[in-house]
């Protein structure tokens, strides 16, 4: 594609002048069994076949930004839980290390260990999720409990860690809000043992079925200019053979101590950029994720994880943009201070919200059964996306 | 390239329209007018062969107090570096030129700036509301914005339940 | 033609391989439990219902000011000078009644960020998760010890207190303007 | 007909005394009663296996609460929830056809049930095109749906219906073609006759005739099948995550129930074809097993069948409409033709 920027289309439809034919406009949502969660995305189609798709979001808004200038830096936290909820310590992470490095913190080694894998262990049960409920969107009922089961136990240790097991408010500014219990790391440890070998069982049931292949590759192809130009990020641009991820290209906290490849789609199944594409970068990119948490757990040192947690949040004046590798991509929060005592704002890069937004450049063109595909395939998050 | 490099170009392509440049911010930013030539600025920025900054990161409103502002996070991905634009807006009746057609990702980052914050995107090819229902009055991220009592006759601010449940 | 029936071995074959994992967890034991009838124990940092422990509570609104929703409301009464409130578990003094303190737990948002701040560790999170109500009202906890009619009289008694000191500031004030005043006189 | 009447004469020899159009109406109501009891409890446990069924292959339980053992009682539960359900018919839909459409179509499956053959002397309509009839009446199931579907007034009904509509009609085809393999080897419509020429233990059935040409043919009949009753993953016309539910999505309570009804009697009726054609229908799997009643056989080896339903409907995802067509066109149908062609070549030889 050239740099002009006409949304690509997946075929054309050739339909003879004679034949009378008629658009039909539908809606998919708000209240729409795969839609993942309050997405109401207007159809035009003929037949099956979808002529246009316009998003409509802002049905879950809930004023994050306008909250987060009325309230304390650190009361920020819980809040950014809630914007993107499968993977709240991630959302913690990017917000926590813009305000360390604009007030200039150094954070306490074992405080660093511990996020990394936390967030980790939060980025394989969001993965697991997009499986799951992709293999829904698909038709595949049971795979998604198989990924509920093995999610459950990393819900478990992070209920152990910190005591919840969905909004986690765990990484502060300047460290974490507990450290980990005695033996919890060799729980994590026996978690990647037991992990491991079960997402070949995915794979035997999902991921190389046929019929899901053929369901999935070849439908709702991101080409990569399309993908950078639209803002795309994470898994679903890194399906489109993009190699892009903050945490090899823009290392925070610690992930340049660690040894992990970026996965990108290769097209093995179909075009690069397929949904099968994102779908395979997201399982491949737990095999990393484990890898990560096999380090860490291993090189984590003693210490007091709080010991670099400030009494009182005080940044100076300026702004920053802090980029984080989160789940579902490059989520980015942009903060202003004033010097006082809440934040002046902050603004989220949510990558759903960019990853939704190219979804009326590849939907034109398929059938209903594979905008449901593409939609999953994206892995949106509505709560990020209307933040 | 590094910011400065990009500075002096743009300085020496679009002297009208680069204000002002900043290095001593955590992560240094061009000042720019919005109403000289930005749009062809931000065209070259991402045609250049030594800029290509495919990819718009970040396009963020601001409340700068007096006037409003856009934030622009730009960054290539193929000679990975970045830049932060910034730009200033009277705040009644500010009007930036579109970006939409440069990156797609713009198109909804403008519509919520100008959800939230009243921002007009000249050229813009469909501006409305897209996280707030289309006939809320007001920008609710302005600093000023006071939160009315009703929306279409439903009560928006929660009245204080403590207590009691809502009658 | 190759290729039309590797497809269909393809698809053959991996439906087999797929139900052979379904057989599988035919016959491997369940991992849900029956939740009504058997309890998980939740770890000891579980983040549920809050509570307070009022005996060593000593009013100082950390935990109010730190809710990020506001869902904690107390009101203090200064203790009067000859009255002994007794120290908390870890020794500080207690120096004012703590006639009201009201957690609404519809709003908690059990972030734990009230249980941080708090000087003698008397609001904490317990494990205890079952406290669905019919009635929202319900789920609005008052901790404080005081009864109505105790927490009136010592409001009573608070707002005498500020009045008198009020007088007594007035008083003063009088006088300092009466004592200028003569004095301008004087100087006149 | 007369083999039913006979049979009842014999069980009730009081029967016989009474004028033959009392006889006879008393008999075919009798076996309606039983057709719609049967119906409904096979729906009940239907349901409640396939719950279970889902369930351990989930790693979970399923139901365990109502009844006690297992939750026995939670599908009977569920029925007398859906009776006291309010009714609910949407304003703008057609509401005859809306209201008519869940009656089409359990009865469509219903019928199928008078030519199922249960044992050697049971079978309530022993027709000499049975096998014919059933196929005839059980695709009338389409036009419940299409009724249902438009009727609605819901544009995702309609997508469900025209799919639907599609779908059976060109699934009918692999259907009959490969049921036409079996019967150019048995050379007889009638089911009795079909199954009277499996007798003699399980190496004798039809699905051993002519190793591997006829079991490929039942694969082939059990997967168009599962087409025509609208199971994944051919279950495109209720679709859920696609289509909300498809047909029935402005369904609700007791008319709801009858599509359910109809979906879990279309199960079995389906099963009992392949049973019946394939696997030999009331012949015990050896002959010495012979003092086994048959109805035990026919119905132990259709259930068979439906557990095998159940379990792909748990395994698979689902298909999309043109690789629907797909495979019914470009898959199954040539090769029901070459089998054809195959065995009558044999045969012929």
């Amino acid at each position: 594609m050239s740099k002009s920027n006409l949304p690509p289309t997946q075929f054309e439809l050739e339909i003879s002048d004679d034949l009378k034919t008629e658009e039909m406009t539908l809606s998919m949502g708000p209240q729409h069994p795969s839609t993942h969660g309050v997405l109401q995305v207007i159809l035009k189609t003929d037949g099956e076949i979808i002529k246009s798709a316009e998003p409509v979001i802002g049905y879950l808004h809930r004023c994050f930004e306008k909250h987060a200038e009325n309230v304390t830096y650190h009361q920020v936290i819980p809040y950014t839980d809630r914007l993107d909820y499968i993977a709240s310590m991630n959302n913690n992470l990017g917000y926590a290390i813009g305000l360390e490095r604009m007030m200039n913190l150094e954070v306490n080694e074992r405080a660093e260990y511990l996020r990394v894998i936390v967030a980790e262990l939060n980025r394989i049960a969001s993965h697991l999720i997009a499986l799951g409920t992709y293999g829904l969107d698909i038709g595949a009922f049971t795979p998604f409990l198989y990924v509920f089961r093995d999610r459950e136990l990393i819900l478990d240790l992070f209920e152990e860690l910190c005591g919840a097991r969905l909004l986690y408010n765990y990484i502060w500014v300047g460290g974490v809000a507990y450290d980990a219990p005695q033996g919890w790391i060799d729980k994590v440890k026996e978690f990647t043992d037991y992990f491991e070998p079960k997402i070949k069982e995915y794979n035997d049931i999902l991921t190389f079925n046929k019929i899901f292949i053929e369901r999935t590759a070849n439908v709702g192809v991101i080409p990569p200019e399309v993908g950078i130009n639209y803002g795309v990020s994470g898994p679903s641009l890194r399906g489109s053979g993009v190699n892009f991820d903050l945490r090899k290209d823009a290392p925070y906290s610690i992930y340049d101590r660690f040894d992990f490849d970026v996965c990108i789609g290769k097209g093995e199944m179909g075009t690069v950029g397929d949904t099968w594409d994102r779908y395979w970068v997201r399982v491949a990119e737990m095999f990393e994720s484990v890898k990560i948490i096999r380090q860490a757990c291993d090189a984590i040192p003693e210490g007091d994880a709080k010991e670099t947690v400030p009494r009182n949040i005080k940044v100076p004046p300026g702004d920053y943009y802090m980029a984080t590798e989160t789940p579902r991509g490059e989520l980015g929060y942009y903060i202003i201070s004033d010097g006082g005592k809440n934040p002046n704002r902050v603004k989220v890069r949510s990558p759903a919200y960019s990853n939704l937004s190219v979804l009326p450049a590849i939907a034109p063109g398929v059938m209903i059964a594979d905008l449901v595909a593409i939609i999953g395939s994206l892995d949106i998050v509505l709560g990020e996306i209307d933040r | 390239m590094t910011a400065q490099e990009i500075y002096d170009t743009l300085k020496k392509k679009f002297p009208d329209t680069v204000l002002e440049f900043n290095s001593e911010a955590l992560q240094p930013f061009i000042k720019l007018d919005a109403e000289k030539q930005f749009y062809e600025l931000c065209q070259f920025l991402r045609d250049d062969e030594a800029m290509d900054f495919d990819f718009l990161r970040c396009l963020s409103g601001v409340d700068y107090g007096e006037p409003l502002g856009a934030v622009y996070h730009l960054f290539s991905m193929k000679h990975r570096h970045e830049i932060v634009l910034k730009i200033e807006v009277a705040r009644e009746g500010g009007k930036i030129p579109s970006v939409a057609d440069l990156w797609r990702t713009a198109d909804w980052h403008e519509r919520e700036i100008f959800d939230l914050y009243g921002i007009t995107f000249t050229n813009h090819p469909n501006l409305k509301r897209i996280l707030l229902p289309d006939d809320w009055e007001g920008h609710p991220l302005r600093k000023d914005y006071v939160t009315p009592e009703y929306y279409n006759g439903i009560p928006i601010l929660h009245p204080d339940t403590k207590g009691k449940t809502n009658e | 033609m190759k290729e039309y029936f590797r497809n269909i071995y393809q698809a053959i074959a991996t439906i087999l391989i797929g139900m052979g994992v379904t057989l599988r967890h035919l016959f491997t034991r369940a991992v849900t439990i029956q939740y009504p009838h058997v309890k998980r124990e939740l770890p000891s940092r579980s983040r549920q219902k809050l509570f307070v422990n009022m005996d060593d509570c000593i009013g100082c609104l950390q935990c109010a000011r730190a809710c990020p929703v506001d869902c904690i409301t107390i009101e203090n009464i200064k203790a009067g000078k000859d009255e002994d409130l007794g120290v908390t578990s870890n020794g500080q003094k207690k120096r004012m009644h703590v006639i009201k303190f009201d957690i609404d737990m519809a709003k908690c948002c059990y972030c734990a960020d009230c249980v941080f701040p708090c000087p003698t560790e008397c609001i904490t999170m317990t494990p205890d998760y079952e406290f669905a109500t019919y009635d929202r009202g319900d789920l609005l906890v008052h901790f404080s010890q005081y009864s109505a009619e105790e927490a009136e009289a010592l409001r009573e008694r608070d707002r005498k207190e500020k009045a008198a000191l009020a007088a007594a500031k007035e008083a003063k004030l009088k006088a300092a303007a009466q004592a200028a005043e003569k004095k301008d006189k004087k100087d006149n | 007909m007369d083999a039913t009447v006979a049979f009842f004469y014999d069980l009730i020899p009081a029967l016989s005394n009474l004028p033959d159009w009392l006889s006879y109406t008393i008999i075919g109501a009798v076996l309606t009663v039983g057709a719609f009891l049967f119906i409904a409890v096979f729906a009940l446990i239907g349901i409640w296996l396939e719950r279970k069924i889902s369930g351990h292959m989930q790693d979970r339980l399923g139901p365990m609460e109502v009844g006690g053992w297992h939750g026995w009682a939670q599908t009977i539960a569920d029925t007398v929830k859906l009776l006291v359900k309010e009714d609910i018919i949407p304003e703008k839909a057609d509401k005859f056809l809306f209201k008519f459409a869940p009656f089409i179509m359990f009865t469509a499956s219903m019928a199928a049930f008078a030519a199922l053959p249960w044992s050697a002397r049971f079978i309530p309509a022993n027709l000499n095109v049975g096998l014919l009839y059933i196929l005839s009446v059980s695709s009338l199931v389409v036009i419940g749906i299409l009724m249902g579907g438009w009727a609605s007034n819901n544009k995702w009904s309609l997508y469900g219906a025209m799919r639907s509509a599609a779908q059976m009609i060109s699934y009918e085809i692999p259907v009959a073609l490969s049921l036409i393999v079996a019967l150019l080897l048995t050379g007889s419509m009638d089911m009795q006759e079909i199954v009277r020429g499996q007798a003699g233990g399980i190496f004798n059935w039809n699905i051993f005739g002519y190793f591997p040409l006829l079991f490929i043919a039942f694969i082939i009949y059990f997967i168009a099948s599962l087409a025509e009753v609208n199971r994944t993953p051919f279950d495109l016309p209720e679709a859920e995550s696609e289509l909300v539910a498809g047909f029935m999505t402005e369904y609700s309570g007791m008319r709801w129930a009858f599509f359910m009804l109809a979906e879990y009697a279309n199960m079995f009726v389906v099963s009992a074809i392949s049973t019946t054609v394939f696997l030999g229908g009331w012949q015990p799997i050896a002959p010495f097993l012979d003092f086994i009643p048959g109805p035990f056989w026919f119905l132990g080896k259709a259930l068979f069948l439906v557990l095998i339903q159940m379990w792909l409907r748990w395994t698979l995802p689902r298909l999309r409409v043109d690789q629907l067509m797909y495979t019914t066109w470009k898959v199954l149908t040539p090769f029901s033709f070459a089998l054809i062609l195959l065995v009558s070549f044999i045969k012929v030889l």
